[in-house]
């Protein structure tokens, strides 16, 4: 199993009601099946994770990246700094 | 050799925009462009509406590294830029006050730096992990950015 | 009816930028485009050479109403611009030091506040009654412009 | 006739030795037939004068402007600020 870590931002935070999670997933999943994982353990996600971005240790990933080891995930909106 | 300064963080902090130009300005510079974002209290465009606050959040680390790569993108663009600085200011912030600064400096004022720093900004609002919530008179909500990052940024 | 803010003037102090952006903010303004110009100590263009340090002179009365022009015809031209701030820095000053300063602001940053300051720095250069002696490690120079100003500027 | 004031900047003020000048000139005079008299006045300036801006009460004019009643002339180099 892979031991990652999950950081949540803006809506998502205050949808999921949590700031960050420690998780167990299979070797080698990868980000789509991940979103999906994600939505079971929390549902009230769901209505937001395709308008989600996830970024694995600082660099922005798409639905067919798989999911290194011991990876932070973060899940967030469109930004909207400035 | 001359090295050339990058300056980019997140803080809490007032922006000192006279200190940040000092930092990014060499014997060799001549003229800077710098752009500063503030909070509107009032805003007449699109959905006309009254902010009393905005409150900031940041994925700090990422936000950081991804203002690094958007001083990296510019300097690609053009070789003259001597100077950068990128900061974002985060935490609850009323209006009138500056929340965002990117400042470019180069020998001539003619050799991009203005471009320089209009296409900074644009990057900064399209892929550095920043958000912020608004409070106006009648409740919160999250602003949304309308960008999605492709492959590799 | 807002009313929006227009400084300008003729200065032996230094330039404080964060007093100057603070003058020209106002509740509906969102963005600022500011300019500014330094004393290069290596000059690497064109003639290369070194300066120790510019002494600058105005015509101080002609050097505020042309100020007062340029701002007008930034106004005429983009009428999205809030506030204007334009200040030259006079005296001996040495490299590094920021000697002149153009800032506009604007509720939002893509109405044309980056182009109406470079803009401003363009004619602020050609019109405005100010002059500099360049001093080198070998011997002293009056700077020349280029620029002969037509009939009703 | 009419009581100008005449000022000097930059290279036109070190060549001629001088900041600022009150002088007597025919009224009705223009500003072409005023350098004539400046040369005069001021032969060191003959080098300079065609490369000379000349402004009346603050505002840029040209040959053929008519001086008005005590005007403020200035005479100075294309201006090299910023």
């Amino acid at each position: 199993m892979n031991q990652i870590k999950t950081l949540f931002f803006a809506t998502l935070r205050d949808r999921a009601g949590v700031k960050s999670v420690e998780l167990e997933i299979p070797l080698q999943m990868n980000v789509a099946d991940f979103k999906t994982l994600l939505i079971e353990k929390y549902p009230v996600l769901s209505g937001l994770i395709n308008h989600t971005l996830v970024s694995i240790n600082h660099e922005y990933v798409f639905d067919e990246t798989i999911i290194p080891e011991r990876a932070e995930i973060a899940l967030f909106p469109p930004v909207s700094g400035g | 050799m001359t090295t050339y300064p990058t300056i980019f963080s997140i803080t809490e902090d007032e922006l000192d925009l006279n200190h940040l130009l000092e930092q990014i300005t060499l014997s060799s510079t001549g003229a800077s462009a710098i752009f500063t974002g503030m909070v509107r209290g009032t805003t007449s465009r699109d959905n006309p509406h009254e902010t009393v606050y905005l409150e900031y959040e940041a994925y700090k680390p990422m936000a950081e590294a991804k203002m690094k790569q958007v001083a990296d993108e510019i300097r690609e663009r053009w070789d003259t830029i001597e100077g950068i600085a990128i900061v974002q200011r985060i935490g609850k912030l009323y209006p009138r006050t500056p929340t965002i600064l990117i400042a470019c400096t180069a020998a001539h004022r003619d050799t991009g730096v203005f471009d320089a720093a209009r296409y900074g900004i644009d990057r900064l609002k399209e892929i550095v992990p920043v958000w912020k919530k608004e409070v106006g008179p009648n409740g919160e909500e999250w602003v949304e950015g309308d960008y999605n990052p492709q492959l590799g940024e």
